[in-house]
C-alpha cells in the first residue's frame, strides 16, 4: 500500500463516505443516559461496523486483519474524530494490550484462539495494579503458586478499567516470592469467568464506575495461559508497552486535535457572556493558538513514535515521553476550556458513554484528565524514566530497607 | 501547618490591643466552627449527595447573625468573622446556606436605606428563622438582571401602588431552600434597587440547577410580571451602582475565603498522605517529586492568605478602593485553589482519583469558586483598567 | 541523546528509499558540521567577544551555496539541508555570517526574476566571495521599511534612468560584515522589489549595533537619497507580497533552527552536569527535581523538534500554507529554547551563573532569537487568525 | 512610635520632602558608566546622606540608631523606590548580615566594635559558599585550625559579593575536621587586609564583576573574631538567616512593586511597534494585572514576616517561602518585560551601578535574577527546607556513602 499524498486523499475521501454513511447520528444523547447494558450492546455493535469498513483493527499486522500504513491510520482517525463517530472504550484494552501481548509474546495457540475472538467481540481488561503497587509495580503481592498443571491465584488487583463486561484479563502476579521486586513476577490470561473471582466497581472521581477491583481467591489458571516464560512477566509488560503506546495515542491525539479542539473552538464562537465572541479576545485567541500549536506537536510526536517503532528505532522513553506529554496537554486543553465555556459548564453532569476523553462536557472531561495523569504509571513515574532511561541520570540510590 | 500570617484582617481595630484581641477572637471563632463542621459535614444521603449542615446548628452557633447590628439580636461583628466562618466552611467543603443568608442577605439588606421591614428581616434571619438568596449576577456578565416599574390594574388585579417585576438570573446560590429572595434590580429610571419576593408569589419560578459540584445549591430565578407591594421595592442606602459594586464585590470575596479553606485542607490532606503512603520503600513524601509539589502549594497559599486578608480588611472597613484587593484575590485565591486541589488530587495517586477518596468534592467545588461571580480573567482586567493612564499617586499601597 | 525524530524533513523526497537516503545525508551534513564548528566555534579574542567562524571554512564547506542551483556552482539542495546547519550552529552558538549570506541572501535572491546580475550574485554567494545581509523587518511590526521612485537629476547628477531608495532598517543580520546588501522595499505602486546596494554607497549608513548577546552581529541600515541603476532594483518571481512572506518565514524559521540546536546543546551540558556534580554524596542527577526538569526539558525538546521538522519540510518545499507551520514551530521552539537555557544555568548552579560557566551566552542567544523576525506572542496571534471563521476543510492535517 | 494611618501619611509626607531633596539627579547615567572607583564613592556618600536623613539602617533596634516600626519602613521603601532612589548595594552585607549576626549573637565588644564602624562606612562581605559547597553548605572545606590566641584559616571561598571592596568578612571555616557534616564549623569576623588573603573578581552571567574567590592562606584570626561558641558557626548562621530575609525582603518587594513594576507599565503606555500601545492590549493587561498582583501577595508577605518575626512567632520555613517566591517572581517579572520591550531591549549592554534588580535594562535585570534562584540556597534547596521544616514532610533517606 502506498501512502503518496494522492493515495491518502483518495483514502481520506473514502473515510468520509464511510463516517457519513455509518457513523450513528444523534449517538451522544443515547450515550448520556445509556445504562450499562445499553453501553456494551452499542460498543459491541460500533465494533462490528467498524470492523465491515476494516477499520476495527488498522494497526494489527495484515495477516490478523490489519496492515494499515501509520500515514492511513492517521487519516483514518482524524476522519473518525471529525464526523464525531464513537470511540472504541470497551475494546480498548483488547485491541491494544491483549492484542500487542499476544502478538508479542504470545504462543501460536494463544494467538489463534484470542486474537479472532476479539475481532468477534471479546473483551479483555488489564489486571496490573494493585493496592500497594501503584506506580511501583514491583511491590506486586497477588501471587501465582504452582499446582499441578497450572497456578493457584490469590490477591486483590485495582483499577482495572471495564473488568465487570470482561471476558479475559492480563494478569500480572508473584511466583517466585523469593526472588528480587522486579523478578519473580509472571504474566497470564485469565478467564474471567473462573471460579473464585469476584469483581466490584469502584466509582471514579468523574462518578463513572469503569474501574474496578478485582478479588481473586485461589483462581486456577491452566499452565497454557501463561505468556512469556515463568517469572519473566515484568519484562513482557514492559516490552509491549511501548507499542501499545504509539498506537492507541495515534487515535487519541487525533481526537485531541480533530474533536476536542475543534469543539472547543467553536465554542469559543458563540456568543460570550458579556457580550461579543470569546474567539475575538486576544488572551482567548493566544491561549488557543498555544494549545493548537501544541497539540500539533503532539500529533507528530505519535506518528513519529509509531514510525520510530516500526523501524526499530524507538527511543527507551519514547513512549513515556508521549504518555506525559499526552496526559498533561489533555488537562491544560480541558482546563482552558472549562475556563472559558464558565457556569453553564457546569450543569453538564453527566459525559455520553462511548465518546473521547473530551467530550465537551468540560468539567467532567477536565476531572477525567486525572485517569491520564495517574494510572499506568503516574507523571512523576514518566519523568524519571525518562531522566534515566531517556537521558542516562543517575538512579535514586537505594535505601536500606 | 498552623494558621499563618494574615489570619482575616484586622479591620476597625486601631491599637495593637485591639488587635491582639480581634486575632483571638478569630481564632477561637475559627476552633469553634472547624470543630463543628468536622463533625457535620462530609456526610452524604442515601442518594450519595452531600447532606448540607443542619440549619438549626448554623442558628445556634450565632453565625447567621455575625454582621447583624446588635440591636436587631446580632453580633454586631464585620466581614473580617465572617470571612472566618466562610473559610471554614470551604475547609470541610460543607454544604450549607451560609453564603445565601448569611452573606450575601445580610450584606445586601445592610447595604439598604434602614426600616422596619428591612430591620425585621435582619432580626429573623440572624435567628435562622428566615433563609434568603439573593438573584444578582454570578458570572462575569455584570448586568442587572431584573427590571422594575410600577404596576398596572393590567397586571394584577388592585395592583396600584405596587410595582411589577420581570427579569430571570442563573446560578443563584441556594435559591431553592430560601424562604425570601432578595432580586437586584432596576428601577424605571435605571437606578438599582432590591425587590423582595418570595419562591412562591406568582409569577415567580425557582428552579435547582444542579452541577458538578453537589455540595452548592444554585438555582434559576425567573420573575415573569411579579406584582409586589411597594413597601418590598428597597432603595440602597448611598450610591446606588457603587452599593450593586460592594455586594458583588462581597459575593467574589465571599467565594475566594470558601476557596482558600478548601486549599489548605487539601495541602493538609496530601502532607498527611505523603507523609503515610510508601512506594519503593520510602514514603512519598520524602521524595522530592512530592515534597517540592507541596512546597509550591504551600507558597500559593501563603500568598494567597496575604491578598485574602487585604481584600477582607479591605471590605470590612468599606473602604471605597475595596475593588482592587477584591479582584487581586478573587483571581489569585481561586486560580491557585484549583492548582492545588489539582495536585492533591495527583499526588494522591489512584486513591486520588476514586469517588471515595473524597479529593473530588474539592476540586470541583474549587472549579466552581473559579468561575462563580468573575472568573480569575474578568477580575484581572478589572484590575488593568487602572494601567492604562498614569494616576495621581501611583504608589501601590 | 541521539539525533531523535523528525530531523529536518524530507523535502522533495517521494519513495521511502529517497527518504532513507536523505536522512542519511542529513545526518552526514550534520556530523561534518558539529565536528567543525566545535573546533572553531565559542573562541573568544583579547576583548574577550566570540571570534566569528572563518569565512573560509564556511566558503570551503560549501554550506555558504547549499540552495544555489548547480548551474550557479551551488548544491541545488533545499532548505531542509540548510536547516541542518543552521542546528548545528545553533548547538555552538556560533558567531558567524552565515545567516545573512547563505540563508537570507540566497533566499532572496533565489525568490527574485532570474537574470544575469542575480545568478551573478548567487554563484558569488556560493563561493564565499561576496557576502550578503537582506534589510527586512525583524521584529512584530513587518511593514516594508525601504522606498523606490524614479531617480531625478536633482538625486544625483547623471541619475536618468535610476532609483532613488530611502528608508531606515534596524537589527538587520550581518550587516556590518557585508559586501552588498539587499533591500526589501516598496516601488512607487507600492509593489514589494528588492534593491542592492553597497555599504560604501553615497547616502547608505550601516551602523554596528551591538546587544546582549555578543555571538550575533546586527546593524541599523539607513538609506537616504542613495541612486541606484535600474539594473539594481530586482522584481520577485512571483507575487511579491507573497514572497515577501516567505522570505519572513524563511527568515523566522532559520532562527527557530538556531534555537533548537542551541536547547539541544543546553539540554545535553546540563545531563553531564548533573551526572558527575555531587551534592549531598550523591550525583545531583539522581535528585527527581534535577531529574524531573531535565526530563522536562526533553519533552519540550522533542516537541519543538517535531513542529520545526513540519516548518522546514514545508518551507522546503514551497508549500503555500507553510506559515502555518512556521508560526507553531517559531511560536513553540523559540520560547522552549528560553526556558531549557533558563533552566541550564539554574540546573548548573553556581558555576551556571558565571560568564565562565559559558551557559550565559546560550541564554542570551536564546533570547535575542526569541525577539527576532516575530515574538512568539505575533507567531500566535498569526495562527489565531484562522480561529475566527470555520474553515472550509477544518482537519488540522 | 505610632503607625496609625495618619502618622503614616505624614511619614510618608517626609520622606517624599526628603527624596526631592536629596536623591541624586541622573545618577543613572554616571552609574552606567561608573568605573570601580565611583561607584564605591558614591555608594558611600549615598550611605553617608541617608545616615544624615536617618534612613540608612531602619530596621536596627534604635539604641544603635534604627528603631523604626515595619509599616514605616515600608513607606520609607516604598518612597525610596518610587523616586528612583540609588540602592545601598555596596553595604547591603554590611547593615543587613552582618549587623545582624553581631546584634543576634555578637559581643558587647564586637557590637561597639563593628557596630558604629558600619554606620561609617565599614564594607562586609559573606565568605559562606565554596567549590564543593555550593547549596550544600555541609561540603565546607575551609579550616580554622587552632593556634595559640587565633585560628588560622586555609581554603577558598566563591561567590562572596562585593569583596573587592569589602573591610571585613563573616567567615565559615571548620573548625572540627571529625565532626559530622553541620557540625564542627565556626563563624568568624576576618579582617579582609590580614595577610594570607588574596581576591579574585569573578564575572557573572550578566557581565558584572561584583562576585570574588577569595583564597585563604594561613590567614589568623584572633579569638576574639570568633561569633558564638566554637563548632556552632552553622547554627549562628541558620538563626540569622530569618531575621535577614524578612528585613531585606521588605525592601527589595517594594522596588520591584514601586520601580520595576512602574517602569514595566509605564514602558506598555509607549507605542508599540504594530501601532497603538501595549497597555491596551487584552494579552498584555491580563498578564500585567497577574504580574501586579502576584507583587502585591510579595509585599504583604515580606511585611507578615517581618512583623512575626518581631513577635517571635514566624514559622520555621517563613524564610524560604519569601525567598522563593521572591527569586521565582522576579524572575517571572523580568522575563515578560524582556517580552515586551522587544528587540529594543536586547540594545542596553550595561545596566546602572547602584540601581535594583529591575533597572529597566531588562535583558540584563532577567539574567541577573538568576543571582536570586542560585546563590544563598537555590530554588530547589528552598523547596526542600519549606517540605520538611514547613510542612514536616520525611527528610530525603540518607545513602550509605
Amino acid at each position: 500500500m502506498n501512502t503518496s499524498t494522492e493515495d491518502l486523499a483518495e483514502f481520506r475521501a473514502e473515510v468520509r463516505r464511510w463516517c457519513r454513511e455509518h457513523v450513528p447520528a444523534d449517538w451522544r444523547r443515547a450515550q448520556t443516559v445509556a445504562g450499562d447494558a445499553e453501553f456494551v450492546a452499542f460498543q459491541q455493535a460500533w465494533f462490528q461496523e467498524l470492523r465491515t469498513g476494516g477499520y476495527a483493527v488498522p494497526h494489527w499486522p495484515a495477516e490478523w486483519g490489519g496492515g494499515m500504513p501509520a500515514a492511513q491510520q492517521v487519516v483514518l482517525y482524524q476522519e473518525l474524530a471529525a464526523h464525531d463517530a464513537p470511540r472504541l472504550v470497551l475494546g480498548f484494552v483488547s485491541i491494544h494490550h491483549a492484542a500487542s501481548t499476544l502478538l508479542a509474546a504470545g504462543t501460536d495457540e494463544q494467538r489463534a484462539r484470542h486474537l479472532p475472538a476479539i475481532l468477534d467481540g471479546e473483551i479483555w481488561v488489564q489486571g496490573f495494579s494493585e493496592p500497594e503497587a501503584g506506580s511501583d509495580l514491583a511491590g506486586l503481592r497477588t501471587t501465582a503458586r504452582r499446582e499441578g498443571d497450572g497456578f493457584v491465584v490469590d490477591g486483590q488487583k485495582l483499577w482495572a478499567s471495564g473488568a465487570a463486561h470482561a471476558d479475559w484479563c492480563l494478569l500480572l502476579a508473584r511466583t517466585d516470592p523469593a526472588a528480587p521486586k522486579r523478578r519473580g513476577i509472571s504474566y497470564f490470561l485469565m478467564d474471567m469467568r473462573s471460579p473464585g473471582l469476584d469483581v466490584r466497581p469502584v466509582r471514579n472521581a468523574a462518578g463513572e464506575s469503569h474501574f474496578c477491583e478485582i478479588f481473586l481467591n485461589g483462581v486456577v489458571i491452566p499452565a497454557e495461559n501463561l505468556v512469556g516464560p515463568v517469572n519473566q512477566g515484568w519484562q513482557v509488560a514492559q516490552a509491549t508497552l511501548s507499542a501499545e503506546r504509539g498506537m492507541t495515542m495515534l487515535e487519541l491525539a487525533e481526537r485531541l486535535g480533530n474533536a476536542g479542539f475543534r469543539w472547543l473552538v467553536e465554542a469559543c464562537r458563540g456568543p460570550a457572556p458579556g457580550g461579543g465572541r470569546l474567539v475575538d479576545d486576544p488572551r482567548v485567541q493566544d491561549r488557543l493558538a498555544e494549545l493548537e500549536t501544541e497539540i500539533a506537536g503532539l500529533r507528530a510526536l505519535c506518528l513519529g513514535l509509531v514510525e520510530r517503532h516500526e523501524a526499530g528505532t524507538a527511543g527507551p522513553a519514547d513512549a513515556s515521553v508521549v504518555k506525559l506529554y499526552y496526559s498533561e496537554l489533555l488537562q491544560r486543553t480541558m482546563d482552558f476550556a472549562v475556563e472559558v465555556a464558565g457556569l453553564p459548564a457546569h450543569t453538564e453532569l453527566r459525559k455520553p458513554a462511548s465518546s473521547g476523553w473530551e467530550s465537551g462536557a468540560w468539567v467532567l472531561d477536565f476531572i477525567g484528565s486525572w485517569e491520564w495523569t495517574i494510572p499506568g504509571g503516574t507523571s512523576e513515574i514518566q519523568r524519571t524514566i525518562i531522566g534515566e532511561r531517556g537521558l542516562g541520570l543517575p538512579r535514586e540510590p537505594v535505601v536500606p530497607a | 501547618m498552623s494558621a499563618g500570617p494574615g489570619t482575616a484582617g484586622a479591620a476597625g481595630a486601631s491599637t495593637p490591643q485591639d488587635v491582639d484581641d480581634l486575632r483571638e477572637l478569630h481564632r477561637e471563632l475559627r476552633d469553634v466552627a472547624r470543630d463543628m463542621l468536622r463533625k457535620t459535614a462530609g456526610r452524604t444521603g442515601d442518594d450519595e449527595a452531600p447532606v448540607p449542615v443542619d440549619w438549626s446548628l448554623l442558628a445556634g452557633s450565632g453565625w447567621l447573625g455575625l454582621e447583624v447590628p446588635e440591636e436587631l439580636d446580632g453580633a454586631g461583628a464585620t466581614f473580617a468573622e465572617v470571612a472566618v466562618v466562610l473559610h471554614e466552611i470551604g475547609r470541610a467543603a460543607a454544604s450549607s446556606g451560609y453564603l445565601g443568608s448569611a452573606v450575601l442577605g445580610v450584606g445586601a439588606l445592610r447595604l439598604l436605606e434602614p426600616g422596619a421591614g428591612r430591620d425585621e428581616l435582619l432580626a429573623a434571619v440572624a435567628a435562622g428563622e428566615q433563609r434568603l438568596a439573593v438573584a444578582l449576577p454570578a458570572g462575569d456578565d455584570v448586568t442587572i438582571p431584573f427590571h422594575v416599574r410600577p404596576a398596572t390594574p393590567g397586571d394584577a388585579p388592585g395592583a396600584g401602588g405596587g410595582a411589577r417585576v420581570d427579569g430571570t438570573a442563573g446560578f443563584v446560590l441556594d435559591a431553592a431552600e430560601a424562604d425570601q429572595l432578595l432580586l437586584v434590580a432596576l428601577d424605571p429610571t435605571g437606578v438599582p434597587v432590591v425587590v423582595r419576593v418570595r419562591p412562591d408569589d406568582p409569577g415567580v419560578t425557582v428552579t435547582g440547577q444542579p452541577v458538578v459540584d453537589e455540595t452548592r445549591s444554585l438555582g434559576a430565578v425567573t420573575v415573569d410580571g411579579a406584582v409586589v407591594d411597594a413597601g418590598s421595592v428597597w432603595q440602597f442606602g448611598t450610591d446606588p451602582q457603587e452599593s450593586v459594586r460592594r455586594l458583588l464585590d462581597r459575593a467574589a470575596l465571599a467565594v475566594a475565603c470558601d476557596c482558600l479553606g478548601l486549599a489548605e485542607a487539601m495541602l493538609e490532606a496530601t502532607v498527611d498522605y505523603a507523609g503515610t503512603r510508601r512506594q519503593f520503600g520510602r514514603p512519598i513524601g520524602s521524595f522530592q517529586a512530592v515534597k517540592h509539589a507541596c512546597a509550591d502549594m504551600f507558597v500559593r497559599i501563603s500568598v494567597g492568605r496575604e491578598l485574602l486578608a487585604a481584600g477582607v480588611a479591605a471590605v470590612a472597613s468599606d473602604d471605597p478602593q475595596a475593588g482592587v484587593a477584591v479582584s487581586r484575590a478573587k483571581s489569585y485565591v481561586c486560580v491557585a485553589a484549583v492548582d492545588v486541589a489539582g495536585r492533591a488530587m495527583q499526588l494522591h495517586g489512584g486513591i486520588g482519583y476514586t469517588w471515595e477518596g473524597g479529593v473530588h468534592v474539592y476540586l470541583k467545588r474549587a472549579l466552581l469558586g473559579r468561575a462563580l461571580f468573575g472568573a480569575p480573567a474578568a477580575h484581572r482586567a478589572r484590575l488593568a483598567a487602572r494601567f492604562a493612564e498614569p494616576a495621581d499617586d501611583p504608589l501601590t499601597e
